[in-house]
């Protein structure tokens, strides 16, 4: 996978943030279609249904705001490139995108559980 | 050279979605950070939601920036990764925009109007 | 330092095999002298490309230990660290035999971005007075300096996933040419770099900004592209 | 093994023989002035890529700014090249100049270097009496040589890359050219090239001598082809040496190439094998003194034997501020650097290096020949620079008479009209040539290589004299001797080097003679040519330049007396109170 022309920090912020893209995209429809759900379901039993609580569900949802995280960094990144016209290939900017996807997925975690 | 146009303006639309979707995401975890505090669940987001306009133009902003960026996005992979042919990603990724629109206003309407409003 | 690099050439065309040589060590060595050195004196018939032998031709340029590079000013120190080396040809371009690259597609992808300059003036007009400060001529002169040697055209991974894709090279140059006063050609120019073959497939991956052996960042040119053009598609000029 | 030597064959009505500032520059104004002109450039790498065009550092003179002007410009061209210059030649280089440079700029787009005020920026180049050296920074044969390829490859011109040109082929009925014998390098085979027009445009390049700075692709295959042709050479003993080349050790590349001029001019000190300078021996400038003398104070040290490692001497800049020589030679470092050498701070070994060839074929300010329908241009042609070249005429000259070479193939040259037959012997005598080392057990051409560099640098070089010559002239029959049997390992041709380096050698030895008869010849000292037993310029209103040709495979000698056509040697072209 990481061939020799691609081991560099911005190679790797292209490949997290493309990854990060396409899962949430395929987690989208999935999202949707259980918070409908969910919402049927409490509205039809009157009562709230702890979700979170299912383990995998959980799990889930945890790597799911790492995802959103690391995308929305990594798409900073580009819109900084693209617009400010960073020159620099900053390693800190990579670094520091990463950095913020894990804070919240952390915090995030800790919330949860 | 339509093809040249057509690029453009999807690269147009996928930064102004993505500048949409950065506020709207950041809006979006901060909510789940703070409504987890004592575990998520279903009655809290519809109480929340539920009947609030502001948040129903929220998440119906939000549901539109992401059935446009999603879509774009999806698409350069294809056609970068796949054999699959311009013409046939793009029909894919024009009933996936719709696809997420559908079932997301589905989510959204049904929040808004979960509690009998 | 061993007194010898454990040297794997590619040998062939698009399909072949590694060889292995054993080569003395000097204290003055690049890897275009590895290779020379092998064809002198232990396999005369390997076959591979050079011209200026100064970094001003961009034709000796090879992928070494997995990178591309220009192998004329390389320093086999700096890449065979260890001691071993493993050189094959250039990614993305056909393989002509053993290290030596056809490089017409990375040619016609230059042209086929129109870069190339458009005239609106003739030998019998005097110069353009250009100021040195102008900021469009500063944008131009920090992506001039492209000597064509395909590194980046080999390191970037759009060019491999996207036949078409005009790639890093013809895109910087066309982005000189946009801030180029005295050029006449931008409307067919910002048509040309639109599009999935042109700027828009640029993941800013910055490979090539990476391992361009003239420290240029073909990415930035490539984003003053994407702007340049989205302006255009806006006032319907695509 | 015949298999391999079927000949492919293709017609076409310009062919052009390389892809410098010439052949491009011809290409492209032979289709300028007729669109309906089939034109082929052939060139034995990549095009643009080849040749030595593309590394030009300093620059490209011409007269442009008020104060200046042609006269002014040919004065120090006829001076600098000590009066055997062929005037009518040196006067079009002056003139035309003025029109190429702004067709550079204007029409190609070239991107020189601006003064504040936006006007062209002109600077200071050795040996002129007016900053006339229009330059892109220290990079400005890569410039005009990515915009000439960029307008080559947007027109319909044909591209015969990694072909070399093994003769020039003429006509049956003996009325001119009429095509020329390539190999196409990457399939190993013979590939006819049948054109009405032919323009020379190879290059020469002295890569003979042991230290040279030209691209390793150039091997005076221009000039042998027209030696072999019957064609008379002239100036051949004129080979121009930079003083400095950088001297890496056995077997790099990298050896012979130039390290800046300009690292003189800022305080850089020559030293030798014991760290001590020596340049104020020869001249009270010292290390500042012109290239020439340089070459030659260098030379006599090197001679006597207190070298560095690898036998040259050390440029240094390390008693000068760090910063600032980082700063004003940052190419140079980075060069320096990534071979391995600290040019801030320590000691670089540097040798005199073999730069140029003023000599070459006889052509007319039109660019025809002796031969019809051969054109010349470039470093192949002599008689534009005489007895020394200006930097920052060499680039002048390929690009002006490329272009004047392409306006008179235009003007002459019909589309689609009739190529004279072949003559057939040609063709067999020249696939014999090229097909000799093949039938024989495979050798070490490498040790040929090195004798020739040896030989021609210790002998034919920057210092010469009769027995040297001799000596030379002696090695150069037993080298063609000796190359002649030595074979080569491969059966598959395809993109075979070593074959190609065998024919490099049978060109470069053929050329050598030429230049060691000329150098010969010449008894006197001038410009580039030093004759130790002859230190002196000699009858200079009487001056005579030397021709070469081959007849019967043997070199003949000539000497001309050169028509002062404009100006005559104690004469200027200038108002001498504005002078």
């Amino acid at each position: 996978m990481f061939r020799g022309h691609r081991q560099h920090a911005h190679y790797w912020a292209f490949a997290l943030h493309r990854i990060a893209g396409l899962l949430l995209a395929l987690f989208l429809p999935a999202h949707f279609y259980v918070l409908a759900l969910s919402i049927e379901g409490a509205a039809a039993m009157d009562g709230f249904i702890r979700w979170t609580d299912a383990p995998l569900v959980k799990l889930a949802e945890t790597v799911l705001v790492i995802l959103l995280a690391a995308h929305l960094t990594g798409g900073l990144r580009l819109m900084a490139l693209e617009f400010i016209g960073t020159r620099e290939s900053s390693k800190a900017a990579v670094a520091i995108g990463t950095g913020i996807a894990l804070a919240v997925g952390l915090m995030f975690l800790l919330n949860v559980t | 050279m339509p093809g040249a146009a057509v690029e453009a303006k999807l690269w147009i639309w996928q930064r102004l979605s993505a500048a949409v979707l950065g506020i709207c995401v950041i809006v979006h975890l901060a909510v789940i950070v703070y409504a987890v505090q004592g575990g998520l669940t279903a009655d809290e987001i519809i109480n929340r939601v539920s009947g609030n306009l502001a948040w129903f133009a929220f998440y119906s902003v939000f549901v539109i920036a992401v059935a446009i960026h999603a879509p774009i996005g999806v698409r350069a992979i294809l056609n970068e990764m796949t054999p699959l042919r311009p013409g046939a990603v793009h029909a894919v990724m024009a009933t996936f925009c719709l696809i997420i629109l559908a079932m997301g206003f589905r989510a959204i309407i049904g929040l808004y109007t979960a509690g009998g409003v | 330092m061993s007194n010898s690099i454990h040297v794997s050439v590619w040998r062939g065309g698009e399909q072949g095999q590694f060889e292995a040589f054993d080569v003395p060590r000097q204290p003055s060595q690049t890897v275009l002298d590895v290779v020379t050195y092998i064809q002198r004196n232990i396999d005369p018939t390997l076959s591979y490309r050079f011209a200026c032998r100064v970094g001003m031709c961009g034709s000796c340029a090879m992928t070494v230990n997995g990178k591309p590079r220009w192998t004329c000013r390389t320093h086999v120190n700096k890449v065979a660290g260890d001691g071993t080396l493993e050189i094959s040809p250039l990614r993305n371009l056909k393989v002509v035999k053993d290290l030596a690259c056809d490089m017409t597609d990375f040619f016609d992808k230059m042209n086929r971005a129109e870069g190339k300059f458009h005239p609106t003036k003739s030998r019998h007009d005097d110069f353009d007075v250009v100021l040195p400060d102008d900021p469009a001529r500063k944008l131009a002169a920090q992506a001039i300096e492209c000597i064509g040697c395909a590194v980046c055209y080999s390191a970037c991974d759009v060019v491999e996933w996207n036949k078409d894709y005009l790639g890093p090279a013809a895109l910087n140059r066309a982005w000189t040419l946009v801030n180029d006063v005295r050029d006449g050609g931008n409307k067919a120019r910002l048509t040309a770099v639109s599009g999935d073959a042109g700027c828009h497939a640029c993941h800013s991956q910055q490979g090539c900004v990476k391992h361009c052996p003239k420290n240029l960042s073909p990415t930035f040119s490539i984003t003053g592209l994407k702007r340049a053009t989205a302006k255009a598609a806006l006032k319907g000029e695509l | 093994m015949s298999g391999n030597f079927t000949i492919e064959e293709h017609r076409t009505d310009v062919l052009v023989l390389g892809s410098g500032g010439a052949g491009l520059f011809g290409a492209l104004h032979a289709k300028a002035a007729n669109p309906e002109l089939e034109v082929t450039v052939a060139v034995k790498g990549l095009l643009g890529k080849c040749g030595c065009t593309r590394m030009v550092q300093g620059g490209y003179n011409v007269a442009l700014a008020p104060g200046d002007s042609a006269e002014r410009h040919f004065m120090d061209t006829v001076d600098g090249g000590k009066w055997i210059n062929r005037q009518d030649l040196a006067w079009k280089l002056v003139t035309e100049a003025q029109v190429r440079i702004r067709e550079l700029e204007n029409e190609l787009g070239c991107f020189f270097d601006r003064n504040p005020d936006g006007s062209v920026h002109q600077k200071a180049f050795a040996g002129q009496t007016f900053d006339r050296t229009v330059h892109k920074g220290d990079l400005t044969g890569i410039e005009i040589i990515n915009r000439l390829s960029e307008q080559v490859w947007a027109r319909d011109i044909k591209r015969l890359e990694d072909h070399r040109a093994v003769a020039l082929v003429p006509a049956a009925d003996g009325s001119g050219i009429a095509g020329v014998l390539m190999i196409d390098m990457r399939a190993g085979t013979f590939r006819l090239v049948r054109a009405a027009a032919v323009l020379l445009a190879t290059g020469g390049g002295p890569t003979m001598y042991k230290y040279h700075t030209p691209s390793g692709d150039k091997t005076c295959d221009g000039m042998a082809m027209a030696l072999r042709a019957g064609l008379t050479l002239r100036d051949m003993e004129m080979v121009q040496f930079h003083p400095t080349g950088l001297i890496a050790g056995e077997d790099t590349r990298i050896t012979g190439t130039i390290i800046e001029e300009g690292l003189r001019g800022a305080g850089g000190y020559l030293l030798d094998g014991n760290e001590e300078r020596f340049m104020h021996k020869y001249d009270e400038r010292g290390e500042r003194a012109t290239r020439d003398i340089v070459s030659r104070g260098m030379f006599q040290e090197m001679r006597e034997g207190v070298t560095a490692k690898n036998g040259g001497l050390y440029i240094t800049m390390r008693h000068l501020e760090a910063p600032l020589v980082r700063k004003s030679f940052k190419g140079m470092v980075e060069r320096c650097a990534d071979c391995g050498f600290d040019l801030v701070g320590g000691l670089v070994e540097v040798v005199p290096t073999a730069h140029y060839m003023m000599g070459g074929l006889v052509f007319e300010p039109d660019c025809t020949t002796e031969m019809a329908g051969l054109y010349a241009a470039g470093e192949d042609t002599g008689g534009v620079h005489g007895a020394n070249r200006l930097g920052g005429n060499g680039v002048a000259n390929s690009t002006v008479f490329g272009g004047i070479a392409g306006d008179s193939i235009a003007a002459t040259i019909k589309p689609g009209q009739a190529v004279p037959d072949v003559d057939q012997s040609v063709i067999d005598a020249t696939m014999a040539l090229c097909r000799q080392p093949l039938d024989r057990p495979a050798g070490r051409i490498d040790e040929v290589r090195t004798e020739l560099w040896d030989h021609m640098w210790d002998d034919a070089g920057i210092v010469r004299d009769a027995a040297s010559l001799k000596r030379a002239d002696a090695k150069l029959i037993e080298l063609d001797a000796q190359l002649d049997t030595v074979g080569i390992a491969e059966s598959n041709l395809a993109y075979n080097l070593t074959w190609h380096d065998w024919l490099n050698l049978k060109n470069l030895i053929l050329v050598s003679k030429g230049i060691v008869a000329a150098a010969t010849a010449r008894e006197d000292s001038r410009g580039a040519h030093f004759r130790a037993d002859y230190p002196e310029v000699r009858d200079l209103e009487n001056s005579t330049y030397t021709v070469v040709n081959l007849k019967d495979d043997k070199i003949q000698l000539g000497t001309k007396p050169v028509d002062f056509s404009i100006v005559k040697p104690g004469e200027t072209l200038l108002d001498t109170d504005a002078a």
